[in-house]
């Protein structure tokens, strides 16, 4: 545990990152900063299970593996996406999504 | 002084996660994300979980950012610039967001956390044996599904974004004389 | 055997005793901070003109040799050259991301050399994952290369940034590859633990074949990643005027400059403490005159000496070959280097699982 | 299969004979590097430099060791010049007999027209020669009066 920080300063802080990326999230219609919101949220997540793993379970590693597969997961996703995105831009040349409005091209 | 860097750290998070995502640009909005997660790094080195900090730098910074880079530096020009959003999404999203940080804050505030105090233990060798452990609490079955996960994301990776040859052929051909 | 312990615990304890702790911790980090500072300047000077003598050499050439005895006061004369410079900006660019880009780079480098072991009990930061670490900050050097070349709006400078992230994104692969095989031989990360495993033999001669397979490895790999000769296809001047620096000059390009020396010498500094016994004197067997020899020399001078091997070694690599095309260089990382690797690493696991390591 | 994995082996095993056959060439450079360096150090070593009959460079007219020049203007270089590097200047004097005066006459030569042809040498055999000696450290050494 950090000295002299609660364990609810840190939960404030991973919550009021994961609105922000919510937030991106919902404004934004670029595929990419879309895709980077995700990781706000995402990365807000993993502080919440290392938080909770060091001030609540401090002996068991448990919280820090979650942590280490939600990393392993969010690389998965983004090749996928980005594969996606490049794909995109070759098709209809933007990565916007309300551009993408056919079924099959 | 652990305090003090701590809200440092969290200071950058926040500012620079509100940058990236209100930035018009889309190259500086990744670079704020970069900032973002590399803060993250640090906050893990500040609680003692090296092994976690060591592998959010390499996996986030060093290759997610890296990839998201690399796809913005492929599909974009330098001086693109995003139109910003119209007024009434903001308004929607903004409220739904602040309603949302507002409570789950409230929740926090009410809600009393039991704190265990059990003696700390070096921390990579438990890791280790925890993660690579067949029975009792290990997690090999997840490692083994997340492996298997990476694999099968790489090969769909590379068939998404081949480009396939014999459509460009057959069209090349159609105009051809 | 000289101990740096006792010297750096007394600065310590006298910074404790003279101010409160905040204040001593404070004056504590600014003196390691200033040291590897110089230590970065110092690095890059001599380097530089180490780099040129060699590749003069090697080329049958002279070499810079006016300016101070034997040349030694060139790379000084360069410096403050480019001190002296106009920061030039391009009207064009993205100004922030400009700007930022070499100081992401310096950052890495700088952060990589802290971990450095330079003699027993020399070192800024023993953390205890030490080589993963490394592994973990020479990777976000890539950032600045791509960020410095799209923020140029400049064709060139966007080809070579491309081709030095898909490069080093790559050949970090190969490298983290060949050092988890010496974390297999050694059994830990902290890289004073790996030093003190190699008291009775360095690795390259205990580890039997593995090491040395490693060793080369690792040093292709390496001397790839950080964009060196004769991978330097990034910066090709005949092909892309400079690469991702070509908009840079003054201080700014200083940093790049300075980074890509620094680099090399990390690389060096990784590769004695892993393969070659970090600080270890030589030894030989039971040969106990010889041995109280070779321990009369500092440890830190036994440091320096294998890292100017190795980097010897490089600049012998560098001047020998010539440069590679593209798609040579991504066959040599995926069809050659990474299943060799990882050959090597399956090999190592079954040496260290039947217990036949050192 | 197996034919696949020993051509595999093969060629690394090729490749490195060849890495080691490349860095030795190179080693055997470093270790002579004192003996073997062809660099000429040139504007220190004008005196003991030899250069061969035929080398051609900036041209001088020759004095003797009153330091007094034969050149009576006659122009031929002048003319024989295929770009106009050299010029014979008279210097307008007050009287016609003292303006045919050797004194006054003064060639000049612009080194950074001159392509070192070493036409104008050929017009009168002792006036001029060709020699070494291009090197110039501040651009008004360029023009020779």
């Amino acid at each position: 545990m950090i000295p002299g920080v609660s364990l609810i300063e840190i939960l404030t802080v991973s919550t009021l990152m994961f609105f922000i990326g919510v937030y991106g999230f919902l404004t934004r219609k670029n595929l990419i900063t879309i895709l980077m919101s995700l990781e706000l949220m995402l990365n807000g997540a993993a502080i919440n299970f290392v938080a909770f793993n060091k001030y609540l379970y401090p002996g068991q590693p448990n919280g820090q593996l979650f942590a280490l597969f939600l990393i392993a997961v969010a690389a998965c996703e983004v090749a996928l996406a980005i594969a996606i995105v490049i794909n995109l831009y070759r098709k209809i040349k933007a990565v916007d999504v309300e551009q993408v409005n056919t079924l099959k091209h | 002084m652990e305090k003090i860097i701590f809200y440092i750290l969290s200071a950058v998070i926040l500012s620079l996660s509100l940058m990236s995502v209100l930035s018009r640009k889309l190259l500086r909005s990744a670079v704020y994300l970069f900032g973002v997660l590399t803060a993250i790094a640090g906050f893990y080195f500040l609680i003692g979980y090296h092994f976690l900090g060591a592998v959010q730098l390499t996996v986030y910074a060093g290759g997610i950012v890296v990839l998201i880079i690399f796809s913005i530096l492929l599909t974009h020009e330098i001086d693109h610039q995003m139109p910003t959003p119209e007024w009434s999404r903001v308004a929607v999203a903004g409220a739904l967001c602040v309603a949302g940080a507002v409570m789950f804050i409230q929740l926090l505030q009410g809600s009393l956390f039991s704190r265990v105090e059990v003696p700390e233990q070096s921390d990579l060798n438990t890791l280790g044996n925890t993660l690579l452990n067949p029975g009792g609490g290990g997690y090999l079955l997840p490692f083994e599904v997340v492996s298997i996960l990476l694999l099968a994301v790489m090969i769909g990776a590379i068939v998404i974004a081949k480009q396939r040859h014999s459509v460009d052929n057959s069209s090349q051909e159609k105009q051809a004389p | 055997m000289y101990d740096f312990t006792t010297f750096v615990q007394s600065i310590g304890n006298f910074l404790h005793g003279q101010f409160s702790p905040g204040v001593a911790t404070a004056l504590e980090w600014t003196l390691v901070i200033l040291i590897y500072l110089a230590l970065y300047a110092i690095l890059g000077l001599v380097l530089v003109y180490v780099e040129r003598r060699v590749c003069a050499f090697f080329q049958l050439r002279l070499g810079p040799n006016r300016v101070g005895w034997a040349g030694t006061a060139q790379t000084v004369a360069d410096a403050l050259k480019l001190l002296l410079k106009e920061p030039v900006t391009v009207n064009k660019a993205d100004k922030l991301l400009f700007n930022l880009a070499p100081f992401i780079i310096t950052l890495a480098a700088l952060t990589v050399i802290s971990l450095v072991p330079f003699a027993k009990g020399l070192q800024a930061f023993d953390i205890n994952i030490g080589l993963l670490f490394i592994v973990a900050v020479s990777s976000l050097g890539v950032v600045g290369i791509l960020l410095a070349g799209w923020s140029s709006n400049n064709k060139y400078a966007l080809i070579g940034a491309m081709r030095s992230g898909a490069q080093i994104v790559s050949y970090e692969l190969s490298v983290g590859l060949s050092l988890l095989t010496m974390v297999l031989l050694t059994g830990t990360l902290q890289l004073s633990a790996i030093i003190e495993t190699q008291a009775n033999g360095w690795w390259i001669f205990k580890g039997h074949v593995p090491a040395v397979i490693a060793f080369f490895l690792y040093l292709t790999a390496s001397i790839a990643e950080i964009n060196r000769g004769p991978f330097d296809l990034p910066e090709a001047e005949s092909e892309l005027t400079a690469g991702f620096h070509t908009e840079y000059s003054g201080l700014k390009f200083a940093f790049f400059f300075l980074a890509e020396f620094v680099n090399m010498f990390t690389v060096a500094a990784i590769a004695t403490t892993v393969f070659l016994g970090g600080w270890m004197p030589f030894h030989i067997g039971d040969w106990a005159g010889f041995n109280a020899v070779m321990d009369f020399l500092p440890p830190i001078f036994w440091f320096f000496l294998k890292v100017s091997a190795v980097i010897f070694l490089m600049m012998w690599f560098k001047w020998t070959f010539p440069r590679l095309r593209i798609d040579q260089l991504l066959k040599l990382e995926w069809k050659y280097l990474m299943p060799l690797n990882l050959m090597n690493l399956v090999f190592t696991a079954i040496l260290v699982y039947l217990g036949w390591h050192g | 299969m197996f034919r696949a994995i020993y051509e595999y082996f093969k060629e690394i095993l090729l490749a490195i004979r060849g890495l080691i056959n490349g860095m030795r060439i190179t080693g055997k450079y470093i270790a002579h590097a004192r003996k073997e360096i062809i660099t000429q150090e040139y504007p220190d070593n004008r005196d003991t430099l030899k250069m061969f009959d035929r080398f051609r460079g900036e041209v001088v007219l020759l004095h003797n060791e009153n330091n007094e020049h034969r050149c009576t203007g006659c122009s031929a270089c002048e003319v024989a010049c295929p770009n106009g590097s050299i010029e014979i200047i008279w210097r307008a004097g007050k009287t016609p007999r003292r303006a045919k005066r050797k004194s006054r006459l003064r060639p000049s030569y612009t080194t950074c027209r001159c392509v070192r042809c070493a036409t104008c040498v050929s017009c009168r055999a002792p006036l001029m020669r060709s020699k070494w000696g291009m090197i110039s450290n501040t651009r008004f050494s360029i023009v020779r009066n």
